[in-house]
């Protein structure tokens, strides 16, 4: 196992540097330079052709493509990711603060996604081809196809505007608030951010009980007179959750997708609004951390994904490739 | 004589499917006396296997028993709840089944599957079942049962599983063993060690053994009463030698004739003449009727033929039984 | 399967009995989806609807600075938006972005995961193990932040957009196509083909297409719904269709507005009615084609 | 009952899921230090006020961006601000005076002013602050503005520490001497306001890149009525009470916000803020809503599009001219700002002295503009672009109607969307043709048009590149004349240049528009100022 993790983290760290390689050919070729961006032509008194020169030198916007990355990338190995060209933070100090409220809005969208999601595709598989299987089938399909930004507009103009129950919009109120106050800001966008997600959840759990329900050793469970309930609890569901584990760990950094809209919507300080905000400002030090960061998480939950399956299911043996 | 450990009467089950539904068991019956071995042979969609599940419970959920009676020990199984029957799957009567692999949960161990069963039924604790399980498993010929307990299904080979699947059909010690189509999956070498086995641990455990199959050289070795089912209804019952030797139905001659030589085993039924009957469109009258080398268009045929003793402890539901009774074996 | 299941599986109905062809089995398990049924009919109403009515409705560019935000009434059967545009024009025209964007995504998507897929199964080895790997990632890298990243670096447009998410949108193709043709390549048929000297691409072309049509038909209705979707999100956030061009996505724009949300209920209903919709019957669409290519995985 | 297995996997999914959610505890959960009271959203003598882009810091040496320049307002102070009533106005200057060859401004200090942590503020500090502002090397956004002080070019080629022209003759005076005379120079103070920095605190940092230095991220010392307190998240800024500010305060803690306005209009609502700036659009619905007070004043600055009249493609007067016919603004002030703005037909609209009332209007004319057009030759395939960076509604749709206008009296006009980087850099690269901003304070003194007008600011704040000659002389003679009646007939030419020619096409003064909760008291909006904290130290809560 541990040799496996290791080769997977070596091949990891080759697909990191070909990503930054693209990544900074990419963000190189964008249009818009950001040492324009910093001297506001409408506000700047003075010579601003020097002044925009001089900002370039400081950035090292003047050296070449490959310098440019060569002193990135000898950085980046060291943990500094470099300065925000809007604020002049340490990236990394930033999407640290970001990381925060991004985490808090992700993780509880998916627990909300698992808890609704997969119960629920589970119960529609068990009770296949009755009206709760096709309701659940159908409401999966509408949460998959209404847009979540629309669902959050909605979202807003209900709960927070026409009810009041809840904030339309921030990650607190003004100077913390405390745990309460913490929770009912999220309650909305999470709840959006997860429903949605639960969508394709339904799908997967359903399917996977479904392919479960067909086998042969539920008969065998049963034949030996387990009650109903262990046998759907112990071996239905064991066997449904070992692919549902795999799917939901590869799938989380595709949260990262929708946590951008939510957070643009909802004035959440996250790592979304913050990406996009740097590409809005062409603050290329924020966007490759970022990229990156999500490129770290997507390997880190396929190596996840990996090791989860190899420990709950017993047939896996990593031995650097599947069985 | 005393009474039949499992008396299964007029069972009839039929499917749901679009549109209707489907009979798979037409009015079947047969009994099994205790310690008795008793084969159940007849090709894919006879029925042979549906009785079994739907006298035990076991049907899936497109499945529903109409009418019928199922007696176990006295007690009728198809009048019982779910929770009661729980009760007599597993402890009264244990079920082999065909494919040991796809039959094992994959992610337990042997020993948790067959401790399940054992912990089900009586009282135990965690420990002592995990002895048991090491006994069951020496007892079916697992070497080093202890380590084996704690391996997981693919770790085993076909024939090993079997031989725990076997280890868990007898764990508590069961009145009656079901097996249906135990070897089928296995290698021509292994299905003798299994059949040997199964012998055995019934000898040793004093069960009745219904052996669901549809090899007559598996019948032939290793029961004493045959029941032969066709297209949802049993056709002929009797002692082996007489099936084998008198048989009195056109269809059990028929399984007889293809049947190569004692001895030589087919993982396919040969061929009788024409297609298993689609038991959602059986003939009016006699559902062998467009198979039967009898039939000729014979009025007769019109109806459906009753079950009818023809000889001692020798029933068969042919129109034309007589006229088999002449002719013996070819 | 044990012989208990066996039975039921034997026991249910045989299919067709074959006097139809599996194209018409197909069409008949589709057309036996009534939801599905329902999506299709949806989406030929809508197709329709974007390829006749402009000739009936106003310019949805055209502007009119005295007939700003006007509700639905004479002359414009849905109102007007903050530059006086005629919302109906402006959906129909949105609905033709959309059903563009989510065609030409499908159709990149599909070729493209078609050919790697058939190069990653036809070749194995190394280049398997590579585009296999690659595919891991492309697969859980979020699709939108890719586009974000790509829309910024060549600014927002339409061809943009499909290029954005039709480059990284393919691995569930691919992995259709690469697995089929592993196994069709364990079969004799191909060998033997090979053996007499067809290359890749007639080996593509006459067995690995015909084999992974119905599979990848579903895969490219899937696509077309994603791809609306995503169209419609980034769209939103303003890095999608670039305004004056009309998309669902950027008519929803508006909606941020609380004035808009609250009394102008016709700029932003149409058209999240006409996304929710759309993709819904797409997906609908999808999962009765599913069942159709599969009866096995029906319902 | 459920086994041990699927408790392992249960527990294995939602751990996947909780790890991020636990490893959350961000900073603005610790309220303990600075929070005061907890739970409500804000406190008894708290308000949160909204930042309509998210702040870089209180960097006052950086070109100014609106939500920093707000936060400088609570957290700094200046010399002199403009009022209410379109006057310069006293702050921490009580008065000055300007001798009668204009060329020596004399600023008298008030007396009882303390750094926030109990330092005095004196003139040493104004020396200090003034020098830094003048001296390119600190990263400074304005040492263009001091051109015309005594010995500020010396400083700006390294010949000289210090600029001469600045002198603090005692610790409550600060002069500022100048070449050549500037009557003007108070217009170059508050446009932007120029906030004054501790010399005790600032001076210890190195003076190269002090515009970039992370102590504006977190400034330690302020002036102003309200001091920054910590970052609460990264768009989240508390402020306290400075307690060394020469007035009472009515107010404990000021929190500011980064949300869009619609979020903030919503929020308004709900009472989760008590300030937000307000969209022509929604004024309506914010003047219905209870407990909010809308508040409305004639704005000091112009939207308006901008060309490189250098790159040739619009330099025909005539075809600029035809441009503002071919445009309706009436119809946009009307429909797209909901009648909340004017139209003016030169950059400066302010004061009333220097509104020559001979201009040509452009009311809407598009026969006219096809006339022009035509004489000038125009080739209607010229593609044209409409630059703008989208996402500010009113401007959106502003363009879309300009361009649709322009197209009708043919002109090949496009609109063609930014990205704020492309959109400094198409203006570094003078390829723009007709790009869409908003800015500017062209109400108290006309000499305000000198920055975007004048030849010399050419490659600076004049972005149009445009020079003229003749309004060169003029606006020189503007600043240079003390005499009112003698300026007013210099700018009343000028304008009618301006007017004529049309380097800049303005298209309409949109009114400021705001929104307070009726908690906030004291909130006023001024007319002069683009900035709505102005008077923060006047602000109290309504209990």
């Amino acid at each position: 196992m541990l040799a496996f993790i290791v080769r997977r983290l070596a091949i990891s760290v080759v697909v990191l540097a070909g990503i930054s390689v693209l990544l900074f050919v990419l963000l190189q070729l964008m249009p818009g330079d950001p040492a324009e961006m910093m001297v506001d032509p409408f506000s700047f008194s003075g010579d601003r052709a020097a002044a925009v020169q001089q900002r370039r030198e400081e950035l090292g916007l003047d050296q070449s493509m490959f310098v440019q990355y060569v002193r990135w990338i000898g950085e980046f190995v060291q943990g500094n990711l470099g300065f925000s060209y809007s604020t002049q933070r340490p990236v990394t100090e930033v999407m640290l603060e970001r990381f925060g409220p991004t985490a808090r809005l992700m993780g509880t969208g998916l627990v909300i996604a698992l808890l609704v999601g997969i119960p629920v595709g589970i119960l529609a598989a068990m009770r296949r081809n009755t009206a709760v299987d096709y309701g659940a089938t159908v409401l999966s399909l509408v949460a998959i196809s209404i847009p979540s930004f629309f669902v959050a507009l909605i979202g807003i103009y209900v709960f927070g505007l026409k009810l009041g129950w809840l904030p339309t919009a921030g990650i607190n109120s003004p100077g913390g608030g405390g745990f309460v106050d913490s929770v009912r800001h999220l309650v909305l966008p999470a709840a959006i951010l997860g429903l949605a997600l639960a969508g394709p959840y339904v799908r997967y759990a359903r399917a996977a009980m479904l392919e479960v329900l067909g086998q042969d050793f539920l008969t065998t469970a049963r034949s030996k007179g387990l009650a109903r309930r262990r046998v759907i609890g112990r071996h239905a569901l064991h066997n449904a959750l070992i692919p549902l584990v795999t799917v939901v760990a590869v799938q989380i950094p595709t949260l990262f997708a929708g946590a951008v809209i939510i957070e643009q919507i909802f004035a959440w300080p996250g790592m979304g609004r913050m990406a996009l905000d740097a590409v809005r400002a062409r603050d290329y030090p924020i966007l490759l951390g970022f990229v990156m960061a999500v490129a770290v998480l997507v390997l880190l939950c396929n190596l996840i994904a990996d090791v989860a399956y190899a420990i709950i299911d017993p047939r896996i043996r990593l031995s650097g490739a599947r069985a | 004589m005393s009474e039949p450990l499992l008396s299964i009467e007029n069972l009839v089950t039929e499917f749901r499917v679009e549109g209707g539904t489907v009979p798979a068991v037409n009015g079947a019956g047969y009994q099994v006396m205790p310690g008795e071995t008793v084969g159940v042979v007849g090709e894919s969609g006879s029925g042979k296997s549906v009785t079994v599940a739907s006298v035990l419970g076991l049907l899936p959920s497109s499945g529903r028993v109409v009418s019928g009676t199922a007696r176990f020990a006295g007690r009728d199984l198809l009048a019982m709840r779910e929770r009661e029957l729980e009760q007599v799957r597993g402890r009264d009567i244990g079920l082999v089944f065909q494919d040991p692999m796809t039959a094992l949960n994959p992610v337990m161990t042997i020993g948790e599957q067959i401790a399940e069963s054992l912990r089900r039924h009586a009282s135990i604790s965690r420990r002592a079942a995990a002895t048991k399980v090491a006994e069951l498993l020496a007892e079916v010929g697992i070497p080093s049962p202890k380590e084996r307990a704690r391996q997981y299904p693919h770790q085993f080979s076909g024939g090993m599983r079997q031989r725990a699947m076997i280890a868990m059909a007898m764990a508590n010690r069961p009145r009656l063993i079901i097996a249906d189509e135990p070897t089928t999956a296995l290698d021509v070498t292994i299905q003798a060690q299994i059949l040997d086995l199964l012998r055995r641990v019934q000898r040793e455990h004093d069960a009745a053994l219904v052996m669901i199959t549809h090899d007559l050289g598996v019948i032939a070795e290793m029961t004493e009463r045959v029941v032969v089912m066709y297209a949802g209804r049993v056709v002929e019952t009797a002692d082996v030698d007489s099936i084998f030797h008198h048989p009195r139905h056109p269809y059990t001659r028929g399984l007889l004739r293809s049947l190569p030589r004692l001895g030589e085993r087919r993982d396919e039924l040969p061929a009788i003449g024409g297609q298993p009957p689609d038991p959602r469109r059986l003939p009016d009258g006699c559902a062998f009727r467009v198979r039967c080398d009898l039939s000729g268009g014979r009025a007769e045929c019109g109806f459906q033929p009753a079950l009818s003793e023809v000889a001692a402890g020798h029933v068969s539901a042919c129109h034309f039984h007589g006229e088999l009774a002449e002719e013996g074996v070819a | 399967m044990t012989a208990l299941d066996t039975m039921t599986t034997s026991a249910g109905p045989p299919e067709g009995q074959g006097s139809l062809s599996p194209g018409q089995l197909a069409v008949r398990r589709f057309r036996r989806h009534k939801v599905a049924v329902a999506g299709l009919v949806v989406l030929v109403l809508f197709g329709l609807a974007a390829i006749v009515l402009p000739f009936f409705l106003d310019d949805p560019n055209a502007v009119d600075p005295t007939a700003i935000r006007q509700g639905p009434g004479d002359g414009h059967l849905l109102g007007t938006d903050s530059a006086g545009r005629d919302v109906l024009a402006r959906l129909v025209a949105g609905g033709r972005v959309s059903l563009l964007v989510g065609l030409s995504v499908a159709a990149l998507t599909t070729t493209i995961g078609l050919v790697l897929g058939a190069v990653a199964g036809y070749y194995r080895g190394w280049v398997d193990a590579v585009l296999s790997r690659v595919t891991d990632v492309v697969l859980s890298f979020p699709t939108l932040i890719i586009v974000i990243v790509v829309v910024a670096f060549v600014g927002p447009s339409v061809p943009a957009l499909i290029l954005g998410i039709g480059l990284f949108h393919w691995p569930v193709a691919f992995r259709i196509v690469r697995g089929l043709t592993l196994s069709l390549r364990e079969q004799d048929s191909i060998q033997a083909v090979s053996g007499l000297g067809a290359g890749p691409a007639r080996v593509l072309r006459k067995h690995v297409v015909p084999a992974v049509v119905a599979p990848l038909t579903v895969v490219a209705t899937l696509e077309v719904a994603q791809a609306i979707l995503l169209e419609a999100a980034l769209s939103f956030i303003g890095l999608g269709v670039p305004p004056p061009t009309a998309s669902w996505g950027n008519m929803l724009n508006e909606a941020q507005s609380l004035t808009i949300l609250e009394s102008m209920p016709w700029l932003w209903l149409p058209p999240g009615i006409a996304i929710a919709l759309t993709v819904l019957a797409v997906n609908f669409v999808g999962d009765g084609l599913r069942d159709a290519a599969d009866p096995r995985a029906a319902r | 009952m459920i086994g041990r297995r699927n408790r392992s996997i249960a527990a294995a999914l939602a751990g996947l899921a909780l790890l991020a959610a636990a490893a959350c505890s961000g900073p603005d959960e610790d309220t303990g230090s600075t929070g005061g009271e907890s739970g409500a959203p804000a406190g008894d003598r708290e308000v949160t006020v909204q930042l309509y882009q998210a702040p870089r810091g209180f960097s006052p040496l950086l070109a100014s961006i609106g939500p920093d320049h707000l936060m400088e307002q609570l957290h700094w102070d200046s010399l002199v601000s403009a009022t209410a009533d379109g006057e310069y106005g006293p702050r921490l200057a009580e008065s000055w005076e300007v001798s009668p060859d204009g060329k020596t401004w004399t600023f008298h200090l008030r007396d009882d002013v303390l750094w926030s942590d109990g330092e005095p503020f004196t003139s040493e500090d104004v020396l200090f602050t003034y020098n830094v502002y003048a001296n390119p090397a600190t990263g400074s956004a304005y040492a263009g503005k001091f051109g015309t002080v005594t010995g500020a070019a010396a400083l700006a080629d390294g010949t000289a520490d210090a600029v001469a022209g600045f002198q603090a003759p005692d610790e409550h005076t600060f002069v500022i001497q100048l070449d050549a005379p500037n009557v003007a120079l108070l217009d170059e103070l508050v446009q932007p306001i120029l906030f004054i920095l501790p010399q005790h605190v600032v001076g210890e940092l190195p003076l190269e890149g002090l515009a970039d230095n992370p102590f504006f991220r977190e400034p330690t010392v302020g002036l102003g009525p309200y001091v920054f307190q910590r970052w609460v998240t990264d768009d989240q800024v508390e402020f306290a009470a400075n307690p060394e500010y020469r007035d009472e305060l009515g107010l404990d803690r000021i929190f500011t916000q980064y949300v869009t306005t619609d979020v903030a209009t919503a929020q308004l609502e709900t009472g989760e803020i008590d300030f937000a700036q307000v969209a022509a659009p929604d004024v309506a619905r914010v003047e219905g809503l209870d407990g909010v007070t809308l508040h409305r004043a004639d704005g000091p600055g112009v939207l308006a599009l901008h060309t490189a009249i250098d790159s040739g493609k619009l330099a025909d007067p005539r075809v600029r001219q035809a441009i503002m016919y071919a445009i309706d603004r009436e119809s946009l002030v009307e429909e797209v700002l909901a009648g909340e703005g004017k139209v003016v037909d030169t950059l400066v609209h302010g004061p009333e002295w220097a509104m020559p009332d001979d201009l040509t209007h452009y009311g809407y004319d598009p026969d006219k503009a096809r006339e022009l057009l035509a004489e000038a030759g125009w080739d209607p395939a010229t593609p044209v672009r409409l630059e703008i960076v989208p996402g500010q509604r009113d401007r959106d749709t502003t363009m879309t109607i300009v361009a649709a206008q322009l197209q009708e009296v043919g002109i090949n006009a496009q609109v063609q969307p930014y990205e704020a980087a492309q959109l400094s850099e198409s203006i570094g690269n003078r390829d723009f043709d007709l790009l869409i901003s908003g800015y500017g304070l062209f109400t108290i003194d006309p000499a305000s048009m000198n920055a975007r007008l004048m030849c010399a600011q050419v490659g600076g704040a004049n972005i149009s590149a445009y020079c003229n000659e003749e309004l060169d002389a003029l606006l020189q003679q503007g600043i240079a004349t003390t005499d009112q009646a003698e300026r007013e007939s210099i700018y009343a030419q000028a304008q009618k240049i301006v007017n004529e020619e049309v380097p800049i096409f303005v298209l309409y003064v949109p009114n400021t528009l705001a929104a307070t909760s009726d908690r906030l008291q004291g909130f006023e909006l001024n007319p002069s100022v683009v900035d709505a904290f102005w008077n923060a130290a006047d602000w109290t809560v309504s209990s």
